[in-house]
């Protein structure tokens, strides 16, 4: 007779919790009708709330179920919860953002809702093929919403570029896929890993070929440089609040499973795969950082400074074991605060009709707003490094743990290239504050969300710069449940 | 499979991939991939894998690749005069190929590694089906959130009126 | 090991000579009874001078000699300006699976020849009906590519409206299909004949139309809109397109379509007697004879009782064809909105919640 | 079925079908081209589980193609409302001419 394999209902909770609340707004969407639709938005947001709640009830749990599919740990809750504040941070802006498009707003909240489930269950995915759905569950998501503002041509672009390179990279991913598993028989992590540390040549070399075919489906998906190419132009075309799902939740996400496969389950390739990572991680840092500068257009210009905040981030993989995963899931929280506040910014710079998203657009903007001018300075200082906000303790953290790991040069340079970076972070603020300028707000009191979600994410920054230890705690204990 | 039936095979699989990328009308293109999915599908027959050929005509021939040709015939695409040369795809290919292919070989090594004669029932529904539903319970599963969300992102993307 | 080969070889020979007969049979049917539904005389003029008389054997002259005759002497004409390659593929995409279709569909139980038993199923595969399913869903490929190679603005709308309505409906006939492959349990056509013999109260023939009704109507109907009839001949609809997808086709072409379009006539004809009326099964004829509800044997050779089953089988095949004709002769054609929703609205819906409440019943059986 | 073929054999033939589909990716300009060239990559890995699955004697990687079938269709899906929605604005698929935003 057939045995069922052992299910357990905690390790999936999380996931099924989200994918509820996309049904459940489907649903309210089709028996609700008129233009007053925030409350899908706030069902969203409930359902992340609970899903948090959960993640943290659950947060003493160890488990591994489905046939070594899905875990729930510490490593996976953390996730969840950077999941759900980038999303309910996400939804609070898009809430706002919605009023000045055209886009149907059901479609659109059910779409984000189910693109943060893939999320989370690649964060607990423990096998091959259980994240590679997960994956496409997020991606496919996210190659709708970024083209669901069916009127911009810039739109319907950046929906094609991402579709291309993101179909481009299934198909990498899934080569490697198949020939680890042709070199192990499995695809679950614990018995890939423990088939690999007793493999012969033969078969490690096709690890090795696995390994490196995942490496480019990675490189794709984190906008890795030379994988990277698409990412300004998807950045620019796509719905700003899309943008900055894409920025925070889908690079986040990328980076656990990154985090989980290349420690856990090629953990015995490491040697095959750390200098590559380096190599990958110093062009990453540089050419990102180098070609922000020439930027004009500020959802361009964050583009890049994403890639070279993914470089960041493949820095702390290099230093995996000396640190360095404490350090990218703390740098993570960061990114994730400061981030969406910068594209919670951009998002109180455009109108209806009139997006601003120009540099040049932003001149004058300090004085005149001052508030919204105080969060831009907080935000791009933080991601430019400078103490005592977020992002100086998280560039702390992973340079550290690349020292510790001996990776000396390495970190060197990515303090450099970081140097470059505070150039056109300052700029914006130069621009802000020494440029005379007309443009012309919406008053922040008729977006109250926006405000809601700008406060939310400066008070984050600031709070966990200064009193980093807490947060780093957490980190390293979730990363913790890893080895 | 004797390797003369794979060589053979493998060349048809190949001239019509090759096909696929050199033709420079998208539904001659097009008839290339049905073609290279038609002989994978034999190849996997040959692999003991009857389940998995027949959906693969069923649902990469019989489907996706209606999909593909209904699209391409909605929007009447022609030659494109535009399109990059075929020295240019033909070299690239020629490249990528040897690659691929070398690298394989370099870091897998020359190793005969001939399966064992299959066992009864390999292959068949039975044993496909206890594989997908119990070992890989949870990606089936997934598969189905994966499915309403492209229903979703496909009706939103293509449906012709705008509120 | 040749005599293997030989029987395979004559089966499939039988199997396909049939086929292609009962296609040109069908076309005088459709003729003559066209005329008869709608009080014509129908086809009767062509007929074989003899001795003074005409002899047209009631228009069969017509319609199985004179007319093939003149299909294929006709002039192949290949407009201007067509993609000759796939122009000529086309109507051999349509008619080959249509063909290969019939190898999976057993026409009767086994025939005992000396001591060697003969299956009387062409082939006995695996995958059984998803065999068949492949087949059926290559056959949009025909219209596929005569509607686009042909070069002609109508050709192009019938390919288009044909690819769209055949990958609708296929997804309803699947499910249909898989309703029986849960009631059945097995994939295999022949063993699906081998379970409708039993009897349900000692008396009635368990055949599967009485545990799928609802699935027997969404094959059918899907069915007919696989092989492109009316109500569902959008893809040619006359009036509208000329005649769709292949408006630029003469001469041998030509037949091949028309063929084709009866081919379909009888593989839906076959596959639904198979899954839904008992295949080759005679009510309470068994391998040794006749056990009649009563408890009386009335023992048979073996040949006759293959006979009988070949029979069987041919007349069910013949009953569903003539009803299918009789559809496209009553109804009048769906619009395209029409047609959509009552493949995606009606028939999708239906077929899916017959699977949900028939894997339930399975279920709740077995554990009883 | 005297001799068997190594399955290394296929890996390598699956490595020159995901060569030839790259090439199509990376030089090609009508993106329903690109797209099935895409295609052409996941079969090739589809022909790896495949055969492993023969080595193994597993049915598990005969089961993961199916999942890949269904990514597949769901790709199609969504790229194939990419490509429709982005004609009715430009009348056009080809990649060199979608250039709103400078890459």
């Amino acid at each position: 007779m057939l045995t069922i394999p052992e299910t357990s209902w905690l390790v999936v909770l999380p996931t099924l919790i989200v994918v509820g609340t996309g049904l459940l707004i489907l649903l309210v969407d089709l028996w609700s009708e008129g233009p007053d639709r925030d409350g899908l938005g706030w069902l969203g947001i409930a359902g992340l709330v609970v899903t948090g709640i959960a993640s943290v009830a659950l947060w003493n749990t160890h488990e591994v179920s489905f046939s070594g599919g899905m875990a729930v740990d510490r490593f996976a809750l953390f996730f969840n919860l950077l999941f759900c504040l980038g999303g309910i941070l996400a939804l609070l802006m898009s809430m706002n953002y919605l009023e000045n498009t055209d886009i149907r707003v059901g479609d659109y909240y059910s779409l984000t809702v189910f693109s943060i489930s893939g999320m989370v269950m690649m964060a607990a995915a423990t096998d091959l093929i259980v994240f590679f759905l997960a994956l496409e569950v997020m991606s496919i998501a996210i190659y709708a919403l970024s083209g669901i503002w069916r009127r911009q041509l810039r739109a319907n672009e950046a929906a094609l570029k991402y579709f291309i390179s993101g179909a481009f990279a299934t198909g990498f991913l899934l080569f490697g896929i198949a020939l680890i598993y042709g070199a192990t028989g499995a695809t679950d992590f614990a018995t890939v890993q423990e088939k690999l540390a007793a493999a012969p040549p033969e078969l490690r070399g096709m690890a090795t070929a696995g390994m490196a075919l995942l490496l480019v489906g990675f490189g794709f998906k984190v906008a890795a440089v030379p994988f990277h190419f698409w990412a300004p132009d998807v950045y620019e075309g796509a719905p700003t609040s899309i943008t900055a799902l894409m920025a925070v939740g889908v690079k986040a996400a990328a980076f656990a499973s990154f985090a989980r496969v290349f420690t856990d389950a090629l953990g015995p390739l490491m040697p095959e795969w750390r200098e590559v990572v380096a190599a990958l991680a110093l062009l990453t840092m540089v050419v990102g950082n180098f070609l922000a500068v020439l930027q004009q257009n500020i959802k361009r210009m964050l583009a890049y400074s994403s890639i070279a905040h993914a470089g960041y981030l493949m820095v702390g993989l290099v230093a995996v074991n000396d640190g360095g995963g404490a350090a990218v899931l703390f740098y993570l929280l960061a990114y994730t605060l400061m981030n969406l506040g910068a594209f919670a910014v951009v998002i109180a710079v455009g109108r209806r009709g009139q997006p601003n998203e120009q540099i040049d657009d932003y001149a004058g903007l300090g004085f005149r707003y001052p508030g919204l001018g105080a969060a831009m300075s907080i935000f791009m200082l933080s991601l430019a490094g400078f103490p005592p906000l977020v992002g100086f303790a998280g560039k702390l953290y992973i340079f550290s743990a690349a020292v510790h790991a001996g990776y000396v040069k390495l970190a060197v340079l990515g303090v450099l290239s970081s140097v470059v970076s505070v150039y056109y972070y300052l700029g914006v603020l130069a621009k802000m504050y020494m440029a005379e300028g007309t443009t012309l707000l919406d008053s922040p009191s008729s977006r109250p969300y926006l405000f809601a979600c700008l406060l939310i994410a400066a008070a984050g920054t600031v709070l966990v710069g200064v009193f980093p230890s807490s947060a780093y705690e957490l980190a390293r204990q979730s990363f913790a449940a890893l080895g | 499979m004797s390797l003369g039936v794979f060589v053979v095979l493998a060349l048809f699989i190949l001239g019509s991939a090759l096909g696929v990328i050199l033709a420079r009308n998208p539904v001659r293109s097009a008839m290339c991939l049905v073609m290279t999915l038609f002989f994978l599908a034999v190849l996997y027959l040959f692999l003991d894998a009857h389940m998995v050929g027949t959906l693969q005509v069923i649902v990469y021939t019989g489907a996706i690749m209606v999909l593909f040709l209904f699209v391409i015939m909605l929007l009447n695409l022609q030659t494109d005069p535009e399109e990059s040369s075929a020295t240019t795809t033909l070299s690239a290919a020629g490249g990528l190929c040897a690659l691929f292919v070398g690298l394989l070989m370099y870091l897998v090594g020359n190793v005969e590694n001939v399966p064992e004669p299959a066992r009864d029932g390999f292959g068949s529904i039975q044993s496909v089906a206890e594989a997908l539903f119990l070992r890989l319970m949870l990606p089936f599963e997934i598969t189905s959130v994966l499915m309403l969300v492209a229903i979703i992102g496909a009706v939103v993307l293509a449906k012709r009126k705008i509120q | 090991m040749w005599i293997e080969i030989g029987i395979a070889a004559i089966k499939s020979l039988v199997v396909l000579l049939m086929v292609l007969q009962l296609a040109g049979a069908l076309g005088w049917v459709e003729r003559k009874g066209s005329a008869l539904i709608q009080d014509r005389i129908g086809a009767n003029r062509a007929g074989i001078p003899l001795f003074g008389t005409n002899i047209t054997l009631q228009g069969l002259i017509n319609t199985l000699m004179a007319d093939p005759l003149k299909m294929l002497t006709k002039e192949d004409v290949v407009p201007h300006g067509v993609d000759r390659l796939l122009h000529t593929l086309a109507p051999l995409v349509t008619l080959f699976p249509a063909l290969v279709t019939f190898a999976i569909i057993p026409f009767g139980d086994v025939l005992v020849v000396g001591d060697r038993e003969i299956n009387l199923q062409v082939a006995r595969l695996d995958v059984g009906i998803l065999y068949a399913l492949a087949m059926v869903s290559l056959g949009v490929y025909g219209v596929v590519l005569g509607g686009w190679a042909s070069n002609n603005r109508w050709s192009l709308l019938g390919g288009i409206r044909g690819s769209a309505q055949m990958i609708s409906y296929e997804v309803a006939m699947g499910l249909a299909v898989v309703s029986m492959i849960l009631l059945y349990g097995t994939v295999d056509l022949q063993t699906m004949a081998h379970e409708q013999g039993h009897l349900i109260g000692g008396w009635l023939p368990g055949w599967g139309i009485l545990y799928q009704p609802l699935a027997f109507v969404i094959f059918l109907t899907a069915g007919i809109a696989e092989s492109k009839r009316v109500p569902f001949d959008l893809p040619e609809s006359e009036s509208e397109l000329v005649s769709g997808f292949f408006t630029e086709y003469s001469g041998s072409k030509h037949m091949m379509f028309f063929m084709t379009d009866f081919i379909e006539v009888i593989i839906v004809a076959g596959l639904g007697a198979t899954l839904f009326f008992g295949g080759w099964q005679v009510p309470w004829l068994y391998r040794d004879g006749f056990h009649l509800p009563g408890g009386t044997l009335i023992e048979l050779p073996n040949l006759v009782v293959a006979l009988l089953q070949v029979a069987s089988f041919t007349i069910k095949v013949l009953v569903l064809c003539w009803f299918q004709i009789m559809v496209r002769w009553t109804l009048p054609r769906f619009r395209y909105d029409q047609l959509m929703n009552l493949g995606w609205k009606g028939m999708l819906p239906l077929a899916l919640a017959n699977v949900v409440v028939t894997a339930i019943a399975v279920l709740l059986v077995q554990d009883a | 079925m005297t001799e068997m073929v190594p399955t290394n054999y296929y890996v390598f033939l699956a490595a020159a079908l995901f060569g030839i589909g790259t090439a199509g990716v990376l030089t090609r300009r009508n993106v329903i081209v690109i797209f099935m060239s895409i295609e052409l990559m996941l079969n090739a890995v589809n022909l790896v589980f495949v055969a492993f699955a023969r080595h193994f004697q597993s049915a598990e990687g005969q089961a993961i193609v199916f999942l890949v079938m269904i990514v597949a269709a769901a790709e199609a899906a969504v790229g194939l409302a990419i490509f429709i929605s982005i004609f009715r604005n430009r009348e056009t698929l080809n990649a060199d001419e979608i250039n709103l935003l400078k890459g």
